[in-house]
């Protein structure tokens, strides 16, 4: 027994990874209703949180978890919830406010097959077009997705700071595999970690507008209750001084601010990993657990001479258009593996726009794709 | 309360005591309600053609600040230090 | 190369944590790659369990066992469900006492690792590190050294010596089945 | 208790909003003077006090008062004002809602709030109807009144708010009227002294809607109504058909959340 | 009351679809027979009544049961039932909920039910946590007791459903546990026969998790603690500490909500 | 004095035409929970209702309002409810069920101005994109939109028959504008109108498998409880039998044949209008009230000389790819105006998959496009 | 041709019934188009109110009234919000005790509507009705049979016969200010 | 309860009347949770290695039925028509 282990080389199940980075990135105030499969994430935050002096709290259903953390975010904390699909649909209408009144927070939603109960237990790629659109009205959100272990803690350590930086709610979309399973995870220094705050007034309380901003980024600086700012925040259309408005221009420029917000981020948010990609023919375009399937069928396809290529999304949301529609230059075809009907691919085609054929694997009814199905999509002609 | 008694700690004559309040009536805020009418016991106001409040006779209140109180609108105001 | 191997029995025989043990080994001492995932779901509750370990060099696209190169079976209802998924050279390592395998194209062996625990390691519990241990010295899927660095770390206070013991019967255990089968 | 001075108030606590957007007559600016009357009675700092409301006429009153304000979703405002307790828990919070927000959708959030126990004030402007959303019935609208989805008169037994708030863990459960102005800010005063989750049912009216078809038009006859039908608490709460006890009709003390919470989890 | 005799139960009320899902030595089975019992006691037809659950381990009685049955979603099987009663009066509608269901998620609609007193029966499978996702502290969890998510005790306090559920309105009360099998089953026929909205609480249990993590490992453990625990209701519900009252804990008559609505409303 | 009205033309407000239309379709129950700008419904069917026999319940919030009707539907009733952006957003959960479980419904949506509280007294064309996948997990759904208070009339009779035939939940996506302004309607003779009614068991109770279907549409008989046959129904997936399953391939064919049960109503859901189409080189794609100032500006275009046409959509969901396909091939040039940031333009795009260039505009802040703004986009080179 | 007409005052002045009662004269006995749309929103309340009808021959593509020729304010406030938006050429028909008008590219008509139909008709409340009267009188955007069929159409029982000389009265206050004003 | 009374409206006698339930366990169903050893008064059930039950002793049932009550999983049922 002479062997040590790395200091900082963990085995984590996937939503221990997530409750490890949130932690390490400052998330300090938990509140949440259980759900299968995400549930492991507030049982371990329930124990790991008042060890780090924060708060967990089990809310009586998951409107009332969006709406706390919400509030935990106004009095100036990193807040944390996550559930499943029949949860998130639930906290669509907050999230949509969360949206409105630029609040940082981030949102787990760990797959399962839906619709409804669905399949409380299997994994789906299902929530994809919901976390985009989920809540009536235009909105901005960013939406995150991994498909290792290793990545679920990095997005979540990226969710907390994009959330922080772009006063967004962000949502990381696992599933029930990657939440599940466990992998070999280097954990990042302490020190090592990017910890973004949300911009902070420069300016006294007297001259303080909540949504006044004049960055380059159109992130308004947030104050936090308690910190001798007043100011009202409020989920209907308001000016920069956050008070209600039914002025059409202001609404106008308002919302497309936020929208505009996130496309000034556009370099920011594009987390793709690329596999192969360089003289691709045949490029996969996947995400999640399927991305891993994916890999391994790209690897088999060179080994049978046919030239493939992955480009793995890590953000969903804002999806990487301008990317893909480059691929869609070079490639001569396009494969797009879902654990669903076909829901990002048209974000995909849309992006193509013609350039290159988009084809549409799917796979339903709670597996995994099998690298397989994914080959064997490959090497069609 | 006696006039000489010290209110609120500081010496109340330094400051201007009345037996009538100053009634100031924001019409600006007003809506017109008439509550301030209705609950008025020494009928000090009546109403104008938009159902505001007129102090018709100042002299009569008694300062129970019922109309300041239910204004809805904080439209009235009595100021004034009271006497009693 | 990657190497798959599936632990299955009923709930309460540690499985999940022997999964966890092979693939800590796995990845924290031998400096692999390693996935390790079971079942959720209600089947999960008192029924029936299950833990997979994948072990590669390089990085572990897919996720899932498809074809275990050694399983270990614990119960009669995991033998059933699982007996014949193992990979036809295999390894099929079973509890002697609680399951009756037939004939198929796996080695397989039989071990009395539920009596073994509680008669000669003293803790009934500890049958899931005999058949790690066994598993190892018939697979070296890992390396012993670090099979018992990692059952040291994840081994209750006091167990320590208790966790070893009983992964070294797995040893000796399963070097002598070998020894009859070879 | 001061005298009102409505001027001093609202130059001290309220926000340069005002007209408020409420009817000619609504009381919700009467129990609002009341609110901020008990404030300046506790002498509350503006900047370590949030005011948190859901949606509905009465919800609108954050937007005109000069303090930390959250103008939430629609029966959300305790779960909101949870976090923003739980978060930083030197702050003081007080929630105003409807009875449609705090009892209809919002019903859930009520009685778990009730029962957890967190220090917060929960203000109900109480006038038994949707007024924001013209006047249809809600979950405290009197058996036979006319509503606009009852104008044939209401079929259901209303909510006893306090009773459900005391049945659900609440510690401190009082009611006063509009017209009770000083009893209503007292009780206010009580409640944020409180220490635990505090209920105080603030009866309000809607002169447009619930008023106007109910042979009540003016907010005036409102407040008579208010006064007829009030009576004091006698520790029963037994009253005469048709009157409602106010005071203090439950005070009792269980440990706040956060405080066990700091002692027994984190201090653990 | 007839002898049990669990196989004839079984061939006339149950699909083939026995074993159930729950994990040994589970309550839920006893309280279901005790359901089911009641059901023959009161003859009812299948064919003319229909059992509604939410989501939870209790929740899935409901598939095993030879009736119109629905599994809605978590915490909304009383908004489903009210559909399913308003659209079909003739039909006998009875709720299927965790405690879980019926108040956490599911506490609006548990009171709004128990307000409008529409013909309704509701049987809540109290086992004091949510069972269906492993075990996480729920409304009816006792301060201090250990739960996946409260694993040095918990610190709230737990709703008392009965005193929620008639604060609320019900008119019709009832507690009993699985151990106190007979008079469960006499309490939901009366429930069932009673016009209005009737609430039964049934203390369950959860081996698996509740009852692991806090010293009752099996079944039979929890069956003990019922029958030390519960004390009959005298008539005021004043008990010993950690004690509770079963029986019919309360009962009222008020006008059944479709009947006044097809007299008043309709029948205008 | 001597005039007189045509005897079934009436002057209607929108809501009320949906009101008049849902009565005159056997609608007889309605749960609800008020919200602007659908209040109106609630208001006049609490009073039309009782007059039919039916009855209306105000529930304690817009889930159970939605959870309610589902429950009406499993009676044997044709339920209704309304609500807006932030109702809606709360209906998802249940919303998800309905589709799952296969239960005939109808949901109107006013829309209003969105996200959150948003505006809720102005128009918008916000939730065209929630509506189709709102909540989480694949799911069918048919989503209709009227721009005039004929057409509010005319397509909610369409959405309870569609509601009724294929077993579905339908969304009548509405907005303030059509829903609040009076329009002449000529109402159809009682007689001829449609009245739909799902599909009923042909097999005895012993026999009679919930979701079975023999039948080419792929729509399930649909037994009513209390007509004597039992069943279960649920939100879990589930077989033939209605029992919940956890079997891929099971689960994989019902969430498949759902999806296929609408692809072969495509002709049935096919409701586009099409003004001055026949040589039109720009062609504009509206819906709503959205397609009012398109119509307009199209005429006007006309006279001025360049080709436009309109065509309107009034089923959103499942959207006309095929068509909007073949629009694309002919025509130099689409315009898209939207009452939103962009929304149904995307399903524009895919299915023109680069064949004809894609214009939207947008309209934000509570205002309607006034038909200039179309109009200059069209005369644009 | 599309023609649009605005009716603006404060709640209680009866001014979307008069809409209604426009539009159903156009649409129900004139055979014209017709949107009527009004105000909704937390301002509708006691405040302002507002009605606007658009009549036409053909389809009424866009709903919204924009440069109404004519329009009838009954408060002060209405007339500021909207005074300045009628036609150039158009009819701004007012009530000269209410609302106090500048000078404008309008014709302006002001007439004692509230009082005549307090003193003459007898009911304050048809203030609205004489000012439709005036209205049709001035601009014959329906015709008058089809209007006074509209009026008695919607007429509370009884009162039928005061609101058509409500009406009257209207054509004729019109019919003698516009001679003066020619 | 005399066995010659009436039980049900039927004559009891045309049923076979036992002083012994017939204890049917399905093994299929019974889970071993324990419950009916634990809780039969009369130690007629042992369990065997998967906690389910043997029928030890049967002549000692007293036909209590708190097997067949208890049971969480239908799988006891005591035939036979009571003797008393
Ligand atoms: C989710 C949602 N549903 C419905 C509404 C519409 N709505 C706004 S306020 C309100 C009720 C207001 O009643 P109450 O809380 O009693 O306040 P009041 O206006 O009477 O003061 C409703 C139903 C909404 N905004 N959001
Ligand atoms: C919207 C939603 N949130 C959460 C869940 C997860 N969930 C399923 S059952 C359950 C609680 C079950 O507890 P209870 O109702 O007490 O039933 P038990 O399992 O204890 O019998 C929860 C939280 C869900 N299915 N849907
Ligand atoms: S203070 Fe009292 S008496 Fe004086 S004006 Fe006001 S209401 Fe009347
Ligand atoms: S009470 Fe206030 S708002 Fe009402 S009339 Fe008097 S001053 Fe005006
Ligand atoms: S609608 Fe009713 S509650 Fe709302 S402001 Fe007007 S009077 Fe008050
Ligand atoms: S988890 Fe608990 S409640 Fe669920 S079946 Fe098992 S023992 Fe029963
Ligand atoms: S009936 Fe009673 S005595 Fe007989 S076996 Fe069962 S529990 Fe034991
Ligand atoms: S009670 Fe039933 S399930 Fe439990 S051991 Fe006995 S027979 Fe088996
Ligand atoms: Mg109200
Ligand atoms: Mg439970």
């Amino acid at each position: 027994m002479s062997l040590t282990a790395p200091p900082r080389r963990k085995l984590l199940q996937g939503n221990e990874a997530c409750v490890e980075a949130a932690l390490a990135v400052g998330c300090r105030f938990y509140a949440g209703y259980p759900i299968t499969p995400s549930s492991e994430i507030a049982e371990l935050m329930s124990r790991r949180l008042p060890q780090a002096g924060g708060i967990y709290i089990q809310m009586e259903d998951e409107i009332s978890s969006i709406a706390a953390i919400i509030g935990g975010s106004l009095s100036g904390a990193k807040p944390l919830t996550a559930t499943s699909g029949p949860g998130f649909s639930l906290m669509q209408e907050n999230l949509g406010y969360a949206a409105l009144a630029e609040i940082p927070l981030v949102i787990v939603n760990v797959q399962r097959v839906g619709p409804s109960t669905g399949m409380a237990t299997l994994p789906a790629q299902g929530d994809v077009m919901q976390a985009r659109w989920g809540t009536h009205g235009d909105h901005p959100v960013v939406v995150l997705s991994p498909s290792t272990v290793g990545e679920y803690y990095s997005l979540t350590v990226e969710a907390f700071n994009i959330a922080e930086e772009l006063r967004v709610p962000v949502v990381i979309l696992s599933d029930e595999v990657v939440a599940h399973m466990r992998e070999i995870v280097d954990l990042p220094d302490p020190d090592e970690i990017k910890l973004s705050r949300r911009p902070q007034p420069a300016v006294p309380p007297e001259q303080y507008k909540p949504y006044a901003t004049t960055s380059d980024n159109l992130v308004p600086p947030m104050a936090a209750f308690g910190d001798g700012y007043l100011f009202h925040v409020t989920g209907l259309y308001h000016g920069e001084d956050g008070f209600p408005t039914n002025d059409p221009k202001t609404a106008s420029q308002s919302i497309r601010r936020l929208h505009e917000k996130l496309d000034r981020a556009a370099d920011r948010l594009m987390l793709t990993d690329e596999l192969l990609m360089d003289d691709a023919d045949v490029v996969v375009i996947a995400y999640g657990s399927s991305a891993r399937a994916a890999a391994s069928a790209v690897q088999s396809a060179r080994e049978q001479g046919v030239k493939a290529g992955l480009l793995k999304l890590k953000c969903l949301w804002p999806f990487p258009a301008a990317k893909v529609a480059e691929v869609a230059q070079r490639a001569h075809r396009i494969l797009v593996p879902e654990m669903n009907l076909g829901q990002l691919v048209g974000e995909v085609e849309r992006a193509a726009a013609g350039r290159a054929p988009v084809q549409l694997l799917t796979k339903v009814g709670g597996e995994l794709f099998v690298p397989e199905e994914i080959l064997k999509a490959l090497l069609e002609v | 309360m006696s006039t000489s008694a010290k209110d609120d700690g500081r010496d109340v004559r330094q400051e201007q005591v009345l037996d009538l309040p100053e009634i100031a009536i924001n019409r600006k805020w007003c809506k017109g309600c008439g509550i301030c009418i209705a609950v008025c016991p020494q009928d000090v106001y009546t109403a104008d053609r938009d159902g505001k409040p007129v102090i018709a006779q100042p002299d009569l209140c008694i300062w129970c600040e019922r109309c300041d109180m239910y204004c809805p609108d904080f439209a009235i105001n009595l100021a004034g230090k009271k006497l009693w | 190369m990657r190497r798959e191997v599936r632990l299955a029995g009923t709930g309460g025989q540690g499985l999940i944590l022997a999964g966890i043990v092979l693939a800590e080994a796995a990845g924290l001492y031998d400096g692999k790659q390693v996935v390790q995932s079971q079942v959720y779901g209600p089947e999960s509750r008192g029924g029936a369990s299950r833990a997979d370990v994948i072990v590669s060099d390089r990085a572990i696209d897919y996720p899932k066992a498809t074809t275990p190169e050694a399983l270990v079976v614990m119960s009669a209802e995991a033998y059933a469900k699982f007996g014949k998924q193992v990979k036809p050279d295999g390894v099929l390592l079973y509890d002697s006492e609680l399951v009756q395998v037939a004939a198929g194209p796996a080695q397989t062996f039989g071990l009395p690792l539920t009596r073994v625990a509680r008669d000669e390691v003293g803790r009934a519990i500890t049958a899931n590190m005999i058949a790690l241990g066994a598993l190892v010295e018939l697979t070296g899927i890992v390396s012993k050294e670090a099979l018992e660095a990692a059952a040291a770390r994840r081994a209750p206070k006091g167990t320590v010596d208790i966790n070893l013991s009983a992964i070294r019967k797995g040893y000796a255990l399963a070097g002598a089945a070998r020894e009859v089968v070879v | 208790m001061q005298t009102i001075n409505s001027t001093a108030l609202v130059q001290q606590y309220f926000r340069p909003k005002l007209p408020t957007i409420w009817c000619p007559g609504c009381a919700h600016g009467i129990v609002t003077k009341a609110l901020v009357h008990a404030v300046r009675e506790l002498d509350l700092d503006p900047k370590k006090t949030v005011l948190v409301s859901g949606i509905g006429c009465s919800s609108r009153a954050t937007g005109y008062l000069d303090f930390g304000t959250v103008h939430t979703t629609h029966g959300r405002a305790l779960a909101f004002a949870t976090g923003i307790k739980l978060a930083r828990p030197e702050l003081t919070v007080i929630v105003i809602s409807g009875d449609g927000d705090a009892s209809a959708i919002g019903g859930n959030h009520l009685i778990h709030a009730s029962r957890r126990n967190i220090d917060l004030t929960l203000v109900v402007y109480q006038n038994g109807t949707y007024g924001m959303t013209g006047g249809q019935y809600a979950p405290t609208t009197r058996t036979g009144q006319i509503t606009t989805t009852s104008v044939g008169g209401h079929v259901e037994r209303p909510f006893d708010l306090c009773t459900l708030a005391q049945a659900a863990g609440a510690t401190y459960v009082a009611r006063s009227t509009a017209y009770h102005f000083d009893m209503l800010s007292r009780l206010i005063v009580k409640g944020v002294r409180h220490k635990g989750f505090s209920f105080v049912e603030a009866i309000s009216s809607c002169p447009t809607y619930a008023g106007r078809m109910n042979g009540m038009e003016t907010g005036a006859e409102a407040l008579t109504y208010m006064r007829e039908h009030a009576v004091p608490y006698d520790g029963t709460g037994s009253v005469a058909q048709g009157k409602f006890p106010i005071g203090i009709l439950h005070e009792s003390q269980a440990p706040e959340w956060l405080e066990v919470y700091q002692q027994q989890v984190i201090g653990r």
